[in-house]
Parts: structure tokens; sequence; C-alpha cells
């Protein structure tokens, strides 16, 4: 069962082409997680999340200054390859500058039906964000609806609420047995299944999650569990770097990543209220990205109580080549880890990652954990 | 240029080995090896019960495996001692899984850090590990064991390989870079690039203007020293400081990195380059007498 | 008009001596320390193939980023604008001008009068330049005039990650080490170089014909990446090498603007 | 013999005084019982104003370019602030700022006087619109170890789009702002001031426009690397009274010179604009230009419009008439923010934010109606801010006619600009635009 996430992984476009040929929907690529998939799911469309392929590529360059971060870089060469041609619109939600300009180049390039930039509030700490967010969801709901033709009642927004929801419920589940001594599936694993809820029918998602739960229940790895690692950072699929490094001695036990943890960990409550409240509410009030992570570092003790309780004895901290939100963030992150006694491992991600060399540092870093035979 | 200074091979270090002749290898209990196979350079140093008996340096070829097997003969040429001998082995170095006699793969960073502390004794807390194509600057603790480290990155700017680069193009012999680098009155500005490859035309243009070969030498080990000391300030540095590789032989750098640190590095009582091979050799006998009382 | 073209470059001072748009002779000589010393024996050279004597060349331009070491010119012209002269004189149809040197790329576009209008220079990175392709014949061992033919016979695409020249070098080792043959590692090295080469090209916007000049030229391991990159055929002269001089030579005579 | 007349601009001395005193001012201000505070060059500076005519700020932004013209200063800076962990490609301006916190030294010192312990800012008021701009000062207070930040966002669409809720989000914020500066400072705040700061604010940044349009004149009376000195003066205090009065002063100079046909450059033949900050430590090339090539920056839109404010009228890209020139009337708080909010989201520089193409068609209209022949590029690594879109500018400008050449630098961090590479590109372009070499 388990083994549909990385079917689905590596077969996004596949599934996205299909999903149209079957239900005649539209397909919605965004850019950013703090993209509403509540409303768009509401409104009978699929949203797809825009991430790179890690080849290295030769296409962005005249449209994207090389200082941007790579993923920016690899999301737009997906576009320029005509890997996405089955959108029939594209979104983003304001969040960082570098992902921004893989939209707005896309926008100017890649013709797509409808195009969106929804401005997302940045100071998601001030009591003015949501009723702000509000409106700004009723306006991409309105353009939404003239996209579609098809207008968006509030029980539509309830329903796209509960599709959303209740993945995010059963991922929280599947984390949940990440705790466990011998945790049931890899980091790998978990990955697949974070990135394919990104990329599928929730709907659809959702059931496999379902059935994955039971069997994860009695599941193992069949391999020493090693090190109990988190990793954390900015936007991070690679799964060849995942598995060099669990294939090293170690597993994955929790992240913090918009691919993993700060996508689904937070729900809309609904509690009967304005649905468009509810959604924005959950959007200004979620784990942060740390761009809007701001003037308080909110993100932090979040790190540090995901570290405990998953029992997390290093961090393995990425960050995407350029990326100035996290940049700014990781030496605080860092001490704060190495205070409550985790060790880290800082490296930065490009598109392609020599392997080789992050291989040394990986195992030097197990060693500083583990070597205590050694003396 | 009116000789082709190509052929001269300049940068070519002194390939060596050596055996303690006091040393009667065969009353020891726990005799095992250290294969470090590194970018430029491959060594195997021979422990008997935990004490340096022997060892060899030389150029790592194109094949890894071979490399450590050239390696491993030459060490332990003149000794009487098989291969059959040494029971157990540790690989590490770049090339740490292509040693096929290797029991267990242990990394060069974890292997400098012992090899140091058992060079430099228990007072080391920071050494730093010039290699042929990277450079790492590690925390250790009393025992020799690992921090905390860092790495350069993605660029060999810095490293042995890139002075091979730079003392074939001047025509000075990588054993004499350091010593002729000292030779000015006063420092000159560091060359702006430290990339092998743009360094190179870098040099020429100063040599063009008249510069002497020891003054762009100095302004190439400034410029160098300068990138490591970066490294070990951004990891933070405490004494005792040591420095192991290739490039702790060359005092031109050496002795910059100690005046930007305004710290003395140990001075060197080994070859500098056998440090990561004597970790691993170390790392083989714990590993040996653990197995020993397993059973 | 008899003129000639000094092109000082970082590795090699290359000298041409032209008459009305016909090549008469052409030196070279390696760039070392006496560049006016350099270049009186790729002078000396290039007179002697022509069969002339130096008071016959009526106009002297230089170009090549040494340019303004040469003493005793009548002007001198940027590589782009030299490049751009001779490719254009060589091939009229050319409208995009690749010129790789040994530490340096540089793509130009040109409109159908020869005129520059657009440039993009890669630098600081010798893994767009020719310095790449000879650290990576050093590290497979083989001879670097023997590196393009032998990526030709392979027809294996291996990925190759690093960037840096120096660190590529150790993934060639590496490569060794995982037992890919050693044309498959050729072809890498060729497809790296030219997707770094192409990515710059496409700043400029790549129309064809594509002139290749350069030393790099005479590679025909890279061509072949390079074509499969651009999805095009390359016009390569008889001596790419000896593009730069010749086009200041050109300027020289007034033959090209 | 000179193709025009020049002379030194006069008004430059009286630049150099408001920008010295501004540092002595900020310095001093804690002997004087005032109050010191930090924020960007883009902050809303005519808030903290209501707080009294003692309280003085420190722009980041124009503080890192000061230390990015002492090389050796700027080095330890950078340094130090890669010691720290922060990395290499972030905001140069910041890791000049930062170090400076690091090593307690002062980026102004007084002439033959020592360098000065960096002097702490009582609180931090900033804006947010780059993905980072209120994170720089997270790690202010990190290194202060703890200072009090307030920060606005203003990331709410572009002009065209703007939408009430997107006003009442901002003045929302800034209400909130001006209870938080109460409570931190424990002062009360005065309206009155506030307002006058306001129409400072709107004086200053419209006049600034209306000088830059002088320019478009032939010769130009003003050249880039002068042009630096005097909008910088914006970018420090641009609520304040005597930068808006040196604004009238300069704009009536410059229409002197015009009107006696005083050049900048005086064998100008070639009209350029640039983007971006410049490498600050590296002015000379645009000197190398004029001498060489008789080629003039006549300005850029950053230049123009970092502080300058203008819009779009009648398909014209002109200066923005200020409120009170309209005949606003500023009563009270609330309109005062209004007004405020609604002036600064018409910012030129903040509209690229949203997407390129804004900035392609404002800097497309430069070029036209400034008679360029040619557009230098920046490719700033040191501002991920300014550099946003900037390969998809020059795709527009170059599809709109005008030669687009590119350079590769660092506003602040010398290590990262090629001088020499630079001039041979320029001289590249130059040859390609065939414009004949005066030397």
């Amino acid at each position: 069962m388990i083994e549909m996430f990385q079917e689905w992984y590596d077969n996004r476009h596949e599934y996205a082409k299909h999903w149209k040929a079957k239900t005649g929907g539209k397909v919605l690529g965004y850019f950013c997680t703090y993209v509403p998939e509540e409303i768009c799911y509401a409104a009978g469309v699929l949203p797809v999340r825009i991430l790179g392929s890690h080849e290295s590529q030769d296409v962005t360059e005249p449209h994207i200054f090389a200082m941007y971060c790579p993923f920016c870089r690899d999301c737009l060469a997906q576009g320029l390859a005509g890997r996405f041609d089955y959108l029939d619109g594209i979104t983003i939600a304001q969040s960082c500058l570098h992902i921004r300009q893989a939209y707005t180049s896309w926008d100017l390039h890649i013709p797509v039906e409808w195009s969106y930039y929804l401005p997302m509030p940045h100071n998601v700490q001030s009591p003015r964000a949501v009723p702000y967010l509000v409106e700004e969801l009723k306006s991409f709901k309105k353009s939404m609806e003239e996209w579609t033709g098809k207008k968006i009642t509030d029980d539509d927004l309830r329903r796209g609420i509960e599709i959303v929801n209740r993945d995010r419920q059963l991922m929280k589940q599947v984390y949940e047995l990440r705790k466990r001594e011998e945790p049931p599936l890899s980091g790998l694993e978990s990955m697949y299944m974070v990135v394919s809820s990104q990329t599928t029918d929730k709907q659809e998602h959702a059931r496999i999650v379902e059935d994955s739960l039971k069997e994860l229940e009695n599941r193992t790895l069949g391999r020493p569990v090693g090190q109990r690692l988190m990793i954390l950072g900015s936007e991070d699929d690679d799964h060849e770097f995942v598995q060099m490094v669990e294939s090293c001695g170690s597993t994955f036990v929790i992240d913090d990543h918009c691919t993993g943890t700060r996508y689904f960990w937070d729900q809309v409550s609904l509690d009967g209220g304005d649905p468009l409240t509810a959604i924005a509410t959950r959007y200004v009030n979620r784990v942060p990205c740390p761009t809007k992570d701001w003037p308080v570092r909110t993100r932090l003790p979040h790190i540090l109580d995901l570290a405990r309780e998953w029992d997390a004895s290093g961090a393995v901290i990425l960050q995407q080549k350029f990326c100035d939100p996290h940049e700014l963030d990781i030496p605080a992150i860092k001490s704060a880890l190495e205070e409550q006694g985790l060790i880290t491992l800082f490296l930065e991600l490009d598109v392609t990652v020599p392997i080789g060399q992050f291989k040394t540092r990986v195992e030097a870093f197990l060693e500083i954990m583990q070597e205590e035979d050694l003396f | 240029m009116a000789e082709d200074t190509s052929t001269k091979e300049y940068w070519r270090w002194t390939e060596s080995n050596w055996h303690d002749p006091d040393m009667d290898w065969r009353a020891g209990d726990i005799i095992t090896a250290g294969v470090d196979v590194g970018s430029v350079s491959s060594q195997t140093v021979i422990t008997v019960d935990g004490k340096l008996y022997a060892y060899s340096n030389m150029r790592t070829g194109s094949d890894s495996p071979k490399s450590a097997q050239n390696a491993t003969d030459w060490a332990l040429e003149g000794t009487g001692m098989t291969q059959d001998d040494i029971q157990y082995v540790v690989g590490t170095g770049y090339g740490r899984v292509n040693v096929p006699f290797a029991q267990r793969a242990i990394t060069e960073i974890a292997c400098h850090a012992r090899g140091a502390n058992y060079m430099y004794g228990p007072t080391i807390k920071t050494v730093l590990d010039m290699g042929g194509q990277d450079c790492k600057a590690i925390r250790v603790d009393e025992k020799g064991k690992v921090v905390a480290f860092l790495m350069n990155d993605k660029c060999a700017a810095g490293t042995g390989r890139g002075m091979e680069v730079f003392s074939d193009l001047l025509g000075v012999h990588i054993t004499e870079v350091g010593e002729l680098s000292l030779q000015v009155e006063e420092e000159p500005p560091m060359v702006s690039s430290t990339c092998v490859v743009f360094a190179k035309s870098e040099a020429s243009g100063l040599l063009r203007e008249g510069w002497p070969k020891e003054k762009v030498l100095a302004a190439y080990c400034l410029a160098m020293a300068h990138r490591v000391v970066g490294l070990l300030e951004r990891l933070g540095i405490e004494e005792d400081f040591a420095i192991t590789g290739g490039i702790a032989k060359n005092i031109g750098i050496v002795s910059r990195i100690e005046k930007e640190l305004g710290i003395k590095a140990l001075k060197p009582t080994l070859d500098t380059q056998i440090a990561g091979a004597l970790g691993g050799a170390l790392f083989a006998g714990a590993l040996l007498q653990k197995e020993r009382k397993g059973k | 008009m008899i003129t000639t073209g000094i092109d000082v470059g970082a590795k090699n001072i290359k000298v041409v001596i032209q008459e009305d748009g016909k090549l008469l002779g052409k030196g070279q000589a390696t760039s070392g320390l006496d560049t006016a010393s350099d270049i009186k024996q790729a002078m000396d050279a290039a007179l002697a193939e022509a069969g002339l004597t130096r008071d016959k060349v009526e106009k002297t331009y230089a170009t090549g980023a040494g340019r303004k070491e040469v003493k005793e010119v009548d002007d001198s012209y940027t590589e782009v604008g030299a490049d751009a002269a001779g490719a254009v004189h060589l091939f009229p149809g050319t409208r995009t001008v690749i010129d790789i040197g040994a530490e340096e790329g540089r793509a130009i576009k040109v409109d159908e009068n020869g005129k520059v209008v657009d440039f993009a220079i890669n630098e600081r990175c010798a893994a767009g330049a020719g310095a790449f392709t000879e650290a990576m014949a050093r590290a497979l061992e083989v001879p670097l005039t023997e590196l393009g033919p032998l990526s030709l016979t392979s027809s294996k695409a291996v990925p190759m990650n690093a960037q840096c020249a120096v660190f590529a070098e150790s993934e060639v080792v590496s490569l060794i080490h995982q037992k890919t043959e050693k044309r498959d590692i050729a072809r890498a090295v060729h497809d790296a170089m030219s997707s770094r080469i192409t990515s710059m090209a496409r700043r400029v916007g790549v129309e064809p014909s594509v002139c290749l000049i350069g030393g790099v030229a005479k590679n025909p391991g890279f061509v072949d990446s390079l074509q499969r990159d651009l999805e095009m055929e390359i016009l390569i002269p008889d001596d790419p090498d000896f593009v730069g001089a010749f086009g200041a030579a050109l300027l020289a005579a007034g033959i090209a603007k | 013999m000179a193709k025009y007349k020049t002379a030194p601009l006069k008004s430059w001395q009286k630049a150099k005084e408001i920008r010295e005193n501004y540092y002595r001012d900020y310095e001093a201000a804690r002997e004087k019982g005032g109050l010191r505070w930090a924020g960007g060059a883009w902050t809303f500076d005519a808030i903290p104003s209501g707080l009294g005519d003692d309280v003085y700020p420190i722009t980041s932004e124009p503080y890192g370019a000061t230390i990015a013209f002492q090389k050796d200063f700027s080095d330890r800076c950078l340094e130090a602030a890669e010691r720290a962990g922060y990395a290499r490609d972030l905001c140069a301006y910041m890791r000049n700022y930062w170090g400076s916190i690091l090593l307690d030294e002062y980026g102004w010192v007084e002439p033959g006087e020592e360098r000065k312990p960096f002097p702490k800012p009582d609180f931090v008021w900033q804006d947010h619109i780059c993905c980072s701009h209120a994170k720089w000062y997270q790690v202010v207070s990190d290194l202060e170890g703890g200072i009090p930040m307030f920060c606005i966002d203003v990331g709410v669409g572009p002009y065209e789009k703007t939408t009430k809720h997107g006003v009442d989000y901002v003045v929302g914020q800034m209400q909130d702002g001006i209870d938080w500066l109460e409570k931190t400072t424990g002062r009360k705040y005065d309206d009155e001031k506030l307002i006058q700061a306001v129409y400072n604010t709107c004086r200053a940044t419209s006049t600034w426009a209306e000088i830059c349009m002088l320019n478009q004149n032939i010769p130009a009376p003003l050249e880039e690397k002068t042009m630096y000195s005097l909008y910088v003066l914006g970018t420090l205090h641009k609520s304040s009274p005597e930068v808006a009065d040196f604004y009238e002063e300069l704009k009536a100079e410059v229409e002197d010179r015009v009107a006696n046909g005083i050049a900048a450059v005086e064998n100008e033949q070639t009209r350029v604009m640039t983007d971006t900050q410049p490498p600050w430590g590296f002015l000379r090339v645009f000197r190398y230009m004029a001498e060489k090539y008789g080629c003039v920056s006549v300005g850029s839109l950053y230049t123009f419009a970092l502080i300058g404010n203008w819009i779009w009228k009648d398909g014209q890209f002109v200066p923005r008439p200020t409120p009170q020139s309209l005949g606003v009337k500023i009563k009270d708080r609330d309109q005062a923010l209004r007004v405020l909010t609604e002036w600064e989201l018409s910012k030129p520089e903040w509209q690229h934010f949203y997407h390129p193409k804004y900035k392609s068609e404002m800097m497309i209209q430069i070029a036209k109606d400034w008679k360029l022949d040619g557009v230098m590029l920046h490719y700033n690594r040191g501002c991920e801010g300014l550099s946003l879109g900037i390969a998809e500018n020059r795709l527009a400008i170059l599809d709109a006619g005008f030669p687009v050449m590119v350079f590769e630098g660092n506003m602040g961090d010398e290590r990262e600009f090629d001088e020499a590479r630079t001039m041979g590109r320029i001289d590249s372009f130059m040859e390609s635009l065939s414009v004949p070499k005066l030397v």
C-alpha cells in the first residue's frame, strides 16, 4: 500500500493528466504551500504543487539571475521544458522573492487560462492579518468562480475544508507512529507520502493513507533504526539525498519542511463559523515559513518540541542555496537545537547535490553520535 | 616562456615509507592498519599495540583499490610483516569504501581527529586538516573524539591540489614554496582569486608586472591562509591547535595562519600526511579489542 | 590592404596577417612573462607563413584580455568585437558566435550586418572554459587531444554534478571507481561543459547560424555535446582559435565594422 | 575642446553636511536625553517623528553603504558577520551593519577622531516588502541582546490594484505601531508632529522626482554618480524638514544648470541608465565611462524612484504631485496614516515585487523619455530585493529596442566585483553602440 506514494511521486504528471481525462476538471499548479487548497477543492479544481526534478538544466539563465535559489530555477525549468503542459492555471501565495520569480516568469512565458497572485500577508503575528486575508480570499474565490464558471457556495467551502483537513489529520496519525522506538516507516517513505499529497487528489490520497495506517500498525523498517534524526529547513524533496542519509545508519523520524510537517500540521477549525474566516485563520496561524516568522521566532519552540517528542538525537539542517529567510533563522535554530543536546549538520541544497561530498559529512556527523565503540 | 615547465613536475612531493627498526612487531598482540585513500595522496599506517610501527605515503592513482594495495605493500616493505599478519584494517579518506581488504570504513574527519590526538597528545582541541581537495576544521575532545566540524565547500581553493597547480605554474618545487614565500620584506596584498584556475592567470599577470616569484607566492599563500582562517573562525577555535595533511608542511601557509589567528600551531612530530591513516589504525585496534571481548 | 591582428589571450598570443579579407599567415606563442617578446615570436611566425616583412603591414589592431599590454598598435578592439568581425566574415550567415577561451566563455549575438547586438560572458568559473577539459583530461589520464574522440564512442549520458573544475576532478575519479567507462565519463565532461555554455548562450538567445570559435572548437566531443544541447548544426572555421586575431586584422583593414 | 560647459554642483556641500549631521545626531542622541532608533531606508520614518524632535534614526542600507566605502573596515565587518554564521549571500548592507555591531565599531568616523563604539538603538521600526526586511532586525536584536522591534507589512499588491482592505491592513498596523511606540518609549505621541512629517515625506519625495525629470535635458545637468550622494538624503530621513527643504534648493540649482546649458559630463555623446544599487566601492567606473566615452548615466529607476515618488499619468511617467499641492488638509492621525500609506504604496520601486512587468514598463518609459542609447543592468548579488526579476527586465528592455549590458557585482561586498572585467565589458558595450573613444 505504502509503495503507492512513491509511485505517485515518480509519476505525478501522468497522475494529473489522468485525473483531468477522468474528471474533465481543471488542474491548477501552485508555487507555495500558503495557497488555500480548500478553496480549490471547493471549486472542483485539482491543486498540484509545482516542484523541481533535480536534474541539471540550461534553460532558466535568461529568466532568473543565478543568485536566486536553485529550487525556484528548477521549478521554472519544468515549465519551460513543457512537463506541466496540462496545467489550466497557476497561482502563488505571497511568500519569498525566490519562488515568486518562478511564478512571474511562468506567467510571462508559459500561457495558461488563469494566473493569480494572492497577496498573503507577511505580518501573521498582527491581529490585522486575518481580516485582511479574509478579504483577499474573497477576491481569490471570486476570480476562481469567474475562471471555472461555477459559483462556490459556503457548503462547497465546507466540503473543501473537510477534504483537506481529513488528509492532514491522517498524515498526523502517520507521524504519530514515527515516535515509536521502531518507526514503521522511513523518512524517505514519509517524504513520498507528504509530497504525493501535494500532487494528487486528496480524497484518493487520504484513502490510501488510511489503508496504509493499518499496514503500518505492525510494520518495521527491516533494518536497524540507527540514529534518530530530525530534518528541517527549506523545501526538500530530494529523494536521493534523503535516501543517502538513511543508508548511512540513521532514520529521519520528524521534520520541519514545507514538504513535510509545515504543510499539513495545522487544521482549519470550522466550528460552524464563516468558512473563509476559518481558512484565513488557519493560514495566518499555521507553522510559518521563516519569511513570515517575525517579530518573534515562533518556529523555534515548535522545532524544539518536535525534536523532543520524536526523540531525535541529531538534526540535519538543510537550506536551498541562497534562501535568505532560512539563512536568517538558521544560526538561531542551530544554537537552540545544540543547547537542547542535539548534534547538528548544516548542508546547502542545489538543484543536484554532490552526493559524494555530502556523504563524508553525513557519515562524520553520524560518527559523532555513535563513535563510542571506537574509543 | 623559454623552458617548458610542464614536464618538470614541480608539484611532485616526495613519497616516503618508514618503519621503527627498534620495535619487534612479532611480540605485539594487536596489529592493525589504517589505509587513507585521499584524492591526491594515499597512506597506510600500521600500529602495534596502539603504537606507530610503520607507514607509507604516496600519490593516489586513478584506481583506488590499487592505490590502497600499493601503499600497504610499501608500508610493509622491509618489515618482514605480511598483509596476513594485520588483524584488522580500517579504510578512510575519499576512497574509504574502495579499500578491498578493510573491515570497516570510517570518515577521514574522525580519523584525522584521532590521529592528531596521538600525534599531539590529549591537549589538542582544534585540528585543521588541509587535504588534497578539501579542508576541514575539526574540534575534538581529550580522547580525540570529534565534537564538531566544518568542511569547505564546492571550491578547491586553498587545498593541496591548488598548491600543486601553483607550484607548477611558477616552476618552484612544492617543498620550497613555503620557504620562498617568506622571503619578502613585507606582505603583498593577497591575490583576489584563490580559484586554482583563475589564480593561474592572476599570477601570470603579476609576474608580467614584474613581481618576483616570492612575492607572488606570498600573495597566494596569504590568500589561502585567509580562507582557512575563516573556516576555523566559523567553527570556533580553542587551543591547543594543530594542522594535519600535506599543506601542514608548507611553512609559508602555516606561519600566515598562525599570524592571522594570533596563536601557534603545535610543531609536528610525525609526517602530517599520515594523521588520517594513523587514526584509522588506532580505531582498528579499538574495534579489534571489542571484537575479541565479544567472542 | 595588408593588416595584422594580435590577440593577447590568457594562455596564448595569436597573430593573423590578412590582405583584402584573405588570411595570409598566422603565428602563435604561449603567453609568458615578457609579452613584447612573445608577440614578436608570434608575429615572426605569421610573417614567415605569409612570406612578408614587417614593413608591408599597414595597420595593426590588438584584441584579447591583454590588448592593453600591446605597444605600437593603431587601435584595439575588445574580444567581443573582434570575434564577431572574424566569425561573420568567415560565415556571413552567423547570428550567434560562441567563443570558448582558456578561462572564459562568450556568446555574442550579431545582426545581419555583423554588428554586435548583445553579448554574455561567463567569467570566474572555469567550468565553462577550456581549462575545464584540460583538468578533466588529466584526471582521466587521457591526452587532451584524445578526450574528444573518446567521448564520441560513448552512447550513454552520465550526469555530473560538480561545477567547480577541481571538484569535477574528484567526481571523475569517483566515476572511475564506480567502474564507469572512460568514454562515458569523457562524454559526461563534455555534456557538463556544454550545458554551462548553452545556459550562457541562451541569455543572448541562440539564433542560427551558430559559429563556434576558440580552441575548444577543435574538440569533436564537445562540439557533439553542444550540437545536441542547442539542437542545431554548428559552424566551425578552419582555425577556430585564430578568429579573434583575424577579426582584429579585418577591423584594421576596415573590411569589418 | 569640450562640447559643453560644466561646473561643480553648489548644493553638494550642503548634502554632505546633512549627511554628516545625521550620523552625528544619531550617535549623540542620548547625551541630550533623546532616543535612537533603527530601521530600513523604506520604513515609515514619519511615524516615530510623533515621539518628539529629539528622536534620531539610523537607516541600515545607507549605513551599510557608508561602511562599504571604507574597504578595510567593510572587510572586517563582512568577515565578522560570516564568522557569526551569517551566509555570504545575505544582504550585503546588513552584513556590513551586523559586522559593525559585532565588532562594536561605528561606521561613521569624525575626521581626525578615533572610531567610536556602535551606538545601540532603543528600538527598531521597520517595514517589510522584500522577504527578509523584518528578519534583518531579528538578527540585529539577536546581536544586540534584545531590542524591541515593530515591523509593518506593506505587501498588499501593486499600486494599480490598491484595495481599501489593503490600505486598512497597513493603516491598522501603523495604529498598533503608534500604541507600541508609546508603550515602548513611555512618551506621549504628538499627532501634529506626525502630520508635519507626512507633509515633509510627500514634499521631499515628489521634489526629488522633479529634479530627476530635469535630467531629460541634453546635456544632462546631473550624472548618476553625483545623484547617489543627493538621493541618499531621502533614504536617511525623508520625513525631516531639512531634507525636504534641501531638495527644493537643489531643484532650483539644477533648473539653473539646465537654463545655462551646464552639463554633468562635458563631452556627453551617449546616454545610459543603470539599475539597482551600484558597487559602492567602485564608483570610479562612472568616471571611466565619462572620460573615455563621453557616456553619461542619467540615473536609474533606482536613483529616481527608490525614494522619489512617481506616477503614471496619461501614459507618461511623471513626478507624483503631493497631496498638499492638490489641496489635501490632514486633520488627524487616522487621515495622516491613510495619506502616508496611499502615498508610499505608489512608490515605483515597490511595484516590481509583484511582477517584473511593472518595472519593465517604467524602465522602458525612462529609456524613451530620457533619450537613452543603452541600459546597463547591475546584477547585484548584494540585494535580492532590487535584483528581483532583473533578467526579465532585461528581456523586456531588449524587446523594446534598447541595447542592454549586464554586469555582475555586489553593492556592499567588494570581493564580488571584478573591476577590470567590468571595464572590459563596458568597452565591448560601447564598441557595440559604436561610441567613438575620446582618449
